[in-house]
């Protein structure tokens, strides 16, 4: 049973590239393929991050602006002290994110405030807190280093397709994420408390820690997104960086076949709902359609995306 | 504390005493009626998640069909269809987007967060599609309606009033709202008592498309011009004043009435930090923490009113 | 109880508009001006957005100007670009009775109503960096960078130049509904008439819609499905901004690793500060730019002396402008501020903004 | 009974387990529980009975560390404890079975039971070892699950059985069973039992709170009985017959008397239903007339609560007619079956009939919203006289029509679902385990409310796992079995040991 879900995505994951490269071929140019395996570490990453959420039947709607906050902090830090090593810079982002996300989790866990609206709060909140931070400045790419941005264009060659060390780390965070999330305890505590949370609470499961763990999870990641924001644009602008992100990312979980009510759903689906979604995007592109269309037709594809799963989940369930 | 929407309310009245008190910009009833217009239209928006949000479904697609609606009307009466067609046409256009959205969600047995989550781009997408770069302009007939006004009070502001006091009625005296009301606290057992579950939740789509109809019109009469970027954002407005408004995301609980004041305390503190030169930023940052507070207020005001009831049941009980 | 209250609180509000409906001429007619009683003027600037670059020094323009000319300074910009995110922001400047508004308008014509009003009570509405295309008779007087009819020019000249007069070449603009960027667009077309360019040829425009993920993927996109592509151009910020992290990632840019045939040549408009290290590290040559510090005092200059000196801004008026200078209106009541600046290694470090 | 001795024996020689001395439980205000000096002791399986809300459960689920005391004290091995959360409990060798079993139905068998305590391999969860350690438990229990299978495609009664394995995997030494029994059948019962005892034999403590007075006689050693909050009695069963613990419960005399119809024997037609074949069942044909109240035996699973809801519209036939009043119907929706003048008062409660958190008024009155209302506009006035009226004839205890659903006790919730049904006047009323978890009082009070809706000329049809409940009640009894229907009897005619005999079968089908 379980594993099915996941082979139906690639099949129109397959289905979709197969389409695209008849009526483009270039779509398969490793130009292309670079260019969509760009588009994916941060979505990536994210999703990882909203994925534990969404199983303990939560919503993380303030990912976008968290992103942002992340951003423009790590690019302040990296514009007073220009030296600091990468790898601090993606610990900075984390924590940033870990503290914003720990926010939600507080608020969400012991404040008793359902988790949409929470973070639609924090949402704006936090932009807000992005523009006081940053003073309304951007942060102009004379601030970032080489070494930072050169994880989007450096990497792992096959051919004349690289996989970035954006990508990389991208491919890492995930693989500890599928491995986490089925061989640690406390993952698959989030799991049987998205499955069940009175029973999971009588199983002595503290809702409380799992709630406010999957929000810092969660922001943590995005915080390590943001930092990733700064590395493939090279600058970062309080007011647009990671605006809107958080309904892609959260498209991309749906797409990835994990239950939005909670207790179900998996890393490698969420894999493929990223990959389906930075295809999308690229084709878009790539196909040359019209730009006023393009929003109709991206809307059009996540709506057909969901009508398919939905009808697939149910020929299942009466078969 | 029985009421939820007594938090809004007090909190109102202390957000217009301080800015009575700070600002005189803000000491001008005309003003302050006069502002109403903009307003208006996110509250029509938020008259009409109420029913949708009660019944537990959510609608994020609000601000896309509102721009749909309105460059389609603003389009044909451009090219020449007469006002009262257009009028018609905006309220059938509005309540045809909501019923999709209905539809999909009952029939296709959608979760309505994602089905809204694809039509919001849908529906900006469709108006982005059919104008392009270009804008509409609204004729004059149909324009000016936020400067006209009734012993003061701006037309828009008394729309708002009227549509508010029906769809409350419809949700606090009229079968459609019980059966929201029910289908939202538990649909399955709303299905077995014989609730017509999905045609009450086409209905609440279809009325919210109805007053984005009407919240359409305003907005072409107001701007003149109708674009395909418009009123980018404004369910984030409409959603945070139907839940600072005491309506429970989850569904089943909520009242027009909180609705109504929330919108109204929302206003006035927008208002407030406007007319004070308050930066874009910390305006972000107090509406989100408004938002947030509000509702752990309410959390907070519910467990004490369950310890109550629950102590009632066991007295009378013995 | 809270029932009544609220019908009550409701009802009061509705009361007190029924009693002030009758007061309504007389508010109007009592709006202070503050020329009279010899105040100082109060001076708004409107951004597109806060935290957009661009407008920072066209913001210390004013606050220049407001030193020389003693006037009371404020910024207040919406917190997004949208078309109608700043209305509610003049509405709120009418209120608060200011003397002059300078707006960099997000939308050619959905604040025609509001501008409106804000004339109707007396408040000069000055435009800057982006008009009311089309809708010019909702402002006083607009400033704008350059001449439009000299931008498209000098950019395709610039490009030209750099890929010697030949090959493919793309445009990545903002929006398509970006009036600025359409109306530059469609100089560039009118230049490339011009025998000198019939070597260039525009293969494609693309839209990054001012957001650096879609600017990039449209950049990379442009650069697969045109493997002969030998420039792009870029005459917005944001997408000039991402082109040029997208360009310096490939190393296709001329003289990089990757470069074929000579490289990609990117050029386009932006602001010294944002490209300096694309400049540095040899992405970009060259880029330009106007003066926006100097359109923000010329706005200032013309708004204050309309209101103070009641001058009537049309064509042909002439004004006083900074430092001595003298400026006249044209046809569309526009004043230019003043010429396109060529930012390369041998300047840019002179400029900071 | 010849074990008597023995426990006698075991009781004076060996220290209580667990005990608790002067437990006051405090909720929102009220006073739960009062003064209670409990203990169970190894090798005893101790019953804890009363009516509803007398605190059987509220004491276990303080030993499960669910609820806290607001004082007193509760020893461990005579050492005194806290327990403040679930998770302490289990670690004290506490095991509560729920009422409901408590399973996450995403997760397989193997992670239900090792929930939060899968067993690791260098601090990784050990999946393939959880799986072989499920597989020797189950067998153990002697159940034919797998352990790999998802929870949430079980039968109730074998999640049951899962939620059993999870407290044997914790070595549990204190085992308590809250109204375990509701939900299963006599044999699955049966089987349940065995598993107790052998616990029981293997030195663990046992509870069984229960107000099934015979599951009290056949299985217990000891009883405790509560009534409202306070111990009324503490006694050995051997020292009591039923009708003393009755008198004990509910500190008054209930008889049992058969509640039958009066009259004659011919009965006026209304449902005939012919050959139906549907999700779960296959040609079930049976008939119900007017003044008669039909039963429908079976065990969980035998297509009892299926047939119902077919009968309703919630799921359709493939084939076979149902005629009411002569005349054939096809049901499509709820809405279709109220139409024609059907009821049916479901199986789950929680899940299927109450509104919640709405209010008593909305809950008793969700049934005639359109026939109370002029043009969809709704006369509350006329809906709150109905409700209060129908309610209060029902003896129902509600502090006022505002007053939330859910803060009414599991009978009073009952009385006001089958309050809404009753007041849309139907004809014909389906009625799925009208009784569970209701008090023998209210039970009562039900019983004879549904004899007067017979009287009174309705049809009605009650399916019941509780023998005596249908011996008693109903006039006809069809049992089934496999999904079809196996017997008919008349009711004073049968005798619990007939109508099982027929459920279970002898041979195939």
């Amino acid at each position: 049973m379980k594993g099915k879900r996941e082979i139906g995505l690639l099949v129109v994951l397959v289905v979709l590239i197969a389409a695209c490269s008849f009526a483009k071929p270039i779509f398969l140019d490793p130009r292309n393929i670079n260019s969509i395996l760009l588009w994916m570490p941060l979505l990536l990453v994210a999703a990882v991050g909203q994925f534990p959420v969404i199983v303990a039947r939560g919503i993380d709607i303030s990912t976008g602006s968290i992103v942002g906050l992340s951003a423009i902090s790590v690019g302040l830090l990296v514009k007073a002290s220009p030296t600091i090593p990468v790898p601090m810079l993606f610990i900075a982002g984390g924590m940033v994110g870990l503290i914003l996300g720990c926010l939600n989790g507080l608020i969400i866990a012991f404040g008793k405030v359902p988790a949409v609206v929470a973070t639609i709060g924090t949402l704006t909140a936090f932009r807000g807190l992005t523009f006081v931070v940053s003073k309304g400045d951007q942060i102009d790419s004379t601030a970032i280093p080489q070494s930072l941005t050169s994880l989007a264009n450096q990497g792992i060659n096959i051919g004349n397709v690289t996989i970035s060390w954006l990508l990389f780390i991208g491919f890492v965070l995930a693989i500890l994420a599928f491995f986490a999330s089925n061989r640690l305890q406390f993952y698959r505590n989030i799991f049987a408390f998205g499955s069940n949370p009175d029973a999971a609470f009588l199983r002595g499961i503290s809702p409380k820690t799992v709630e406010l763990i999957c929000y810092c999870a969660s922001g943590s990641l995005a915080g390590v997104a943001g930092t990733m924001y700064l590395a493939r644009f090279g600058f970062a602008n309080p007011g647009s960086a990671g605006q809107g992100f958080e309904l892609i990312v959260i498209a991309a979980v749906a797409i990835g076949g994990v239950k939005i009510t909670g207790g179900s759903g998996s890393i490698v689906g969420v894999f493929l709902g990223c990959a389906l979604l930075s295809c999308i995007n690229v084709a878009l592109t790539v196909l040359g359609i019209d730009a006023d269309w393009q929003l109709l037709v991206y809307g059009a594809t996540i709506l057909i995306a969901l009508i398919i799963d939905s009808v697939s989940q149910r020929r299942k369930a009466t078969a | 504390m029985k009421r939820p929407e007594l938090i809004p309310a007090i909190l109102t009245i202390l957000v217009v005493a301080f800015f009575w008190k700070i600002s005189p910009d803000f000491r001008d009833v005309n003003y302050l009626l006069a502002n109403t217009t903009i307003f208006a239209e996110t509250g029509l928006l938020a008259i009409g998640l109420t029913l949708i949000i009660i019944s537990g479904n959510i609608d994020l697609s609000v601000g896309s069909s509102l721009v749909l609606t309105s460059c389609l009307v603003a389009k044909f009466t451009n090219d020449g269809t007469p006002i009262f067609v257009s009028v018609l046409m905006a309220l059938i256009i509005g309540t045809l987007l909501g019923t999709i959205n209905g539809l999909l969600i009952t029939v296709g047995k959608l979760p309505s967060f994602l089905v809204t989550l694809a039509t919001m781009a849908l529906y900006r997408g469709a108006a982005q599609a059919m104008m392009g770069p270009a804008s509409a302009k609204v004729p004059q007939p149909l324009k000016g309606i936020d400067r006209s006004d009734f012993h003061g009070l701006p037309y828009p502001f008394i729309i708002f009033v009227i549509c508010a006091l029906i769809v409350g009625l419809i949700l606090h005296r009229m079968i459609l709202g019980r059966w929201l009301f029910g289908i939202g606290t538990n649909k399955e057992a709303a299905h077995y008592t014989g609730f017509p579950v999905n045609r009450a939740t086409i209905s609440a789509f279809a009325i919210t498309g109805f007053l984005i109809g009407i919240s359409a019109l305003l907005m072409d009469s107001r701007l003149g011009v109708a674009r395909h970027d418009l009123a980018k954002g404004i369910e984030l407005d409409a959603i945070t004043i139907v839940v600072a408004g005491g309506t429970a995301i989850a569904g089943g609980k909520g009242t027009m009435i909180g609705t109504v004041l929330s919108w109204l305390l929302i206003y006035f503190v927008k208002t407030g930090m406007g007319v004070n030169n308050l930066k874009a930023e910390y305006q972000l940052t107090i509406i989100g923490i408004i938002l947030v507070l509000s509702v752990f207020s309410q959390q907070i005001a519910d467990r004490f009113s369950t310890n109550r009831q629950r102590k009632t049941t066991k007295i009378e009980a013995r | 109880m809270i029932r009544i209250s609220s019908i009550l609180a409701l009802g009061a509000l509705l009361l007190v508009g029924c009693n002030s409906g009758a007061s309504n001429e007389t508010s109007t007619s009592t709006t202070p001006s503050s020329t009279e009683s010899g105040a100082k003027l109060k001076v708004v600037f409107i951004p597109k957005n806060t935290g957009n670059p661009y407008f920072k020094p066209l913001g210390a323009g004013i606050e220049e100007a407001s030193k020389e000319l003693g006037f009371d300074y404020q910024e207040q910009g919406p917190a997004t670009g949208d078309a109608t995110s700043q209305l509610p922001i003049i509405k709120d400047q009418i209120q608060r009775k200011v003397d002059v508004i300078i707006l960099a308008a997000n939308s050619p014509d959905a604040l025609n109503e509001v501008l409106d009003d804000a004339k109707a009570k007396g408040i000069v509405v000055v435009t800057v960096d982006s008009d009311l295309e089309k809708n010019e008779s909702h402002r006083d007087v607009g400033v704008m960078a350059t001449d439009t009819s000299k931008i498209g020019p000098a950019q395709i000249e610039l490009l030209g130049r750099e890929m010697n007069y030949e090959g493919e070449f793309a445009i990545l603009s903002a929006t398509t509904d970006s009036p600025n960027q359409n109306a530059w667009i469609a100089h560039m077309m009118t230049t490339l008439k011009d025998p000198k360019y019939s070597k260039m040829k525009l293969v494609e425009t693309v839209y990054g819609n001012d957001e650096p993920q879609k600017s990039s993927t449209e950049m990379e996109a442009l650069m697969t499905k045109h493997p002969n592509l030998k420039g792009v151009l870029s005459p917005t910020s944001v997408g000039l901004a991402a082109a040029a992290q997208v360009l310096e990632n490939s190393g296709m840019y001329p003289g990089g690793k990757k470069a074929a045939n000579g490289g990609i040549h990117l050029t386009g408009l932006s602001t010294p500060n944002q490209l300096k290290k694309f400049v540095a590290n040899g992405v970009i040559t060259a880029f330009q730019l106007w003066s926006p510090k100097d359109m923000g005092s010329l706005a200032a200059y013309l708004g204050t002396a309309a209101k103070s000196k009641k001058i009537e801004l049309k064509s042909g008026t002439e004004v006083d402008g900074p430092k001595g200078t003298k400026v006249k209106l044209n046809d569309k009541g526009v004043v230019f501020a003043g010429d396109l600046v060529t930012f390369d290694k041998a300047n840019i470090d002179k400029f900071d903004f | 009974m010849q074990a008597t001795g023995k426990i006698e024996l075991r009781k004076l020689d060996i220290q209580p387990l667990v005990r608790v001395e002067k437990l006051n439980v405090v909720l929102g205000g009220n006073s739960i529980l009062k003064d209670i000096d409990f203990a169970l002791c190894p090798g005893q399986i101790h019953a804890i009975t009363g009516e509803n809300g007398a605190g059987k459960s509220t004491l276990a689920k303080v030993l499960a560390g669910i609820y806290q005391p607001y004082s007193g004290e509760i020893f461990l091995d005579e050492k005194s404890v806290v327990i403040r959360s679930p998770g302490e409990a289990i670690r004290h060798g506490i095991a509560l079975i729920h009422q409901e079993p408590l399973i996450f139905p995403d997760l397989n068998v193997a992670e239900n039971v090792f929930v939060g305590r899968m067993p690791k391999k260098a601090n990784m969860v050990d999946h393939r070892e959880a799986i072989r350690r499920t597989t020797e438990i189950l067998q153990r229990l002697g159940v034919g699950i797998e352990a790999e299978s998802e929870v949430g495609n079980l039968s109730i009664a074998q999640q049951q059985m899962v939620e059993l394995a999870t407290a044997m995997s914790e070595d549990a030494k204190v085992w308590i069973f809250d109204e375990t029994t509701a939900s299963l059948t006599s044999k699955e019962v049966g089987e349940l039992f065995t598993i107790i005892r052998a616990l029981r034999d293997q030195g663990c403590a046992v509870a069984m709170v229960t107000h099934h007075l015979n599951e009290v006689f056949e299985i217990a050693d000891t009883v405790t009985v509560l009534r409202d909050g306070t111990k009324v009695a503490e006694r050995k069963i051997v020292d009591l017959d039923h009708d003393q613990l009755v008198n004990l419960m509910v500190g008054r005399d209930i008889s049992q008397d058969h509640l039958s119809r009066s009259g004659l024997d011919k009965v006026e037609g209304f449902l005939e239903v012919k050959n139906l074949t549907g999700p779960g069942f296959h040609n079930v044909s049976f008939s119900v007339g007017k003044t008669e109240i039909v039963g429908i035996a079976g065990l969980v699973g035998a297509g009892r609560t299926e047939v119902a809801r077919a009968l309703f519209g919630i799921t359709q036939p493939t084939s076979g007619s149902i005629k009411a009043r002569g005349e054939p119907l096809q049901i499509r929706s709820p809405k279709q079956a109220q139409r024609a003048g059907f009821a049916l008062v479901p199986e789950d409660r929680q899940k299927h009939g109450l509104f919640p958190s709405l209010n008593i008024g909305f809950n008793t009155s969700a049934n005639i919203l359109e026939e109370s209302s002029k043009a969809s506009w709704i006369s509350e006035r006329r809906l709150d006289s109905r409700s209060t009226e129908i309610l209060d004839s029902f003896k129902t205890v509600f502090s006022g029509l505002k007053q939330q659903v859910r803060y009414l006790s599991g009978g009073n919730q009952q009385k006001t679902i089958i309050a809404r049904w009753l007041l849309g006047n139907p004809d014909f009323l389906i009625l799925d385990e009208p009784t569970r978890g209701v008090d023998v009082g209210a039970r009562r009070e039900v019983h004879q409310a549904l004899r007067a809706q017979a009287e009174a000329g309705k049809a009605l049809m009650v399916i019941s796992s509780d023998l005596s409940e249908l011996l008693t009640l109903t006039d006809r009894i069809y049992v089934m079995k496999g999904g079809t229907i196996v017997g008919e009897m008349k009711s004073k005619d049968a005798t619990e040991e007939s109508v099982m005999a027929l459920a279970f079968g002898g041979g195939s089908e």
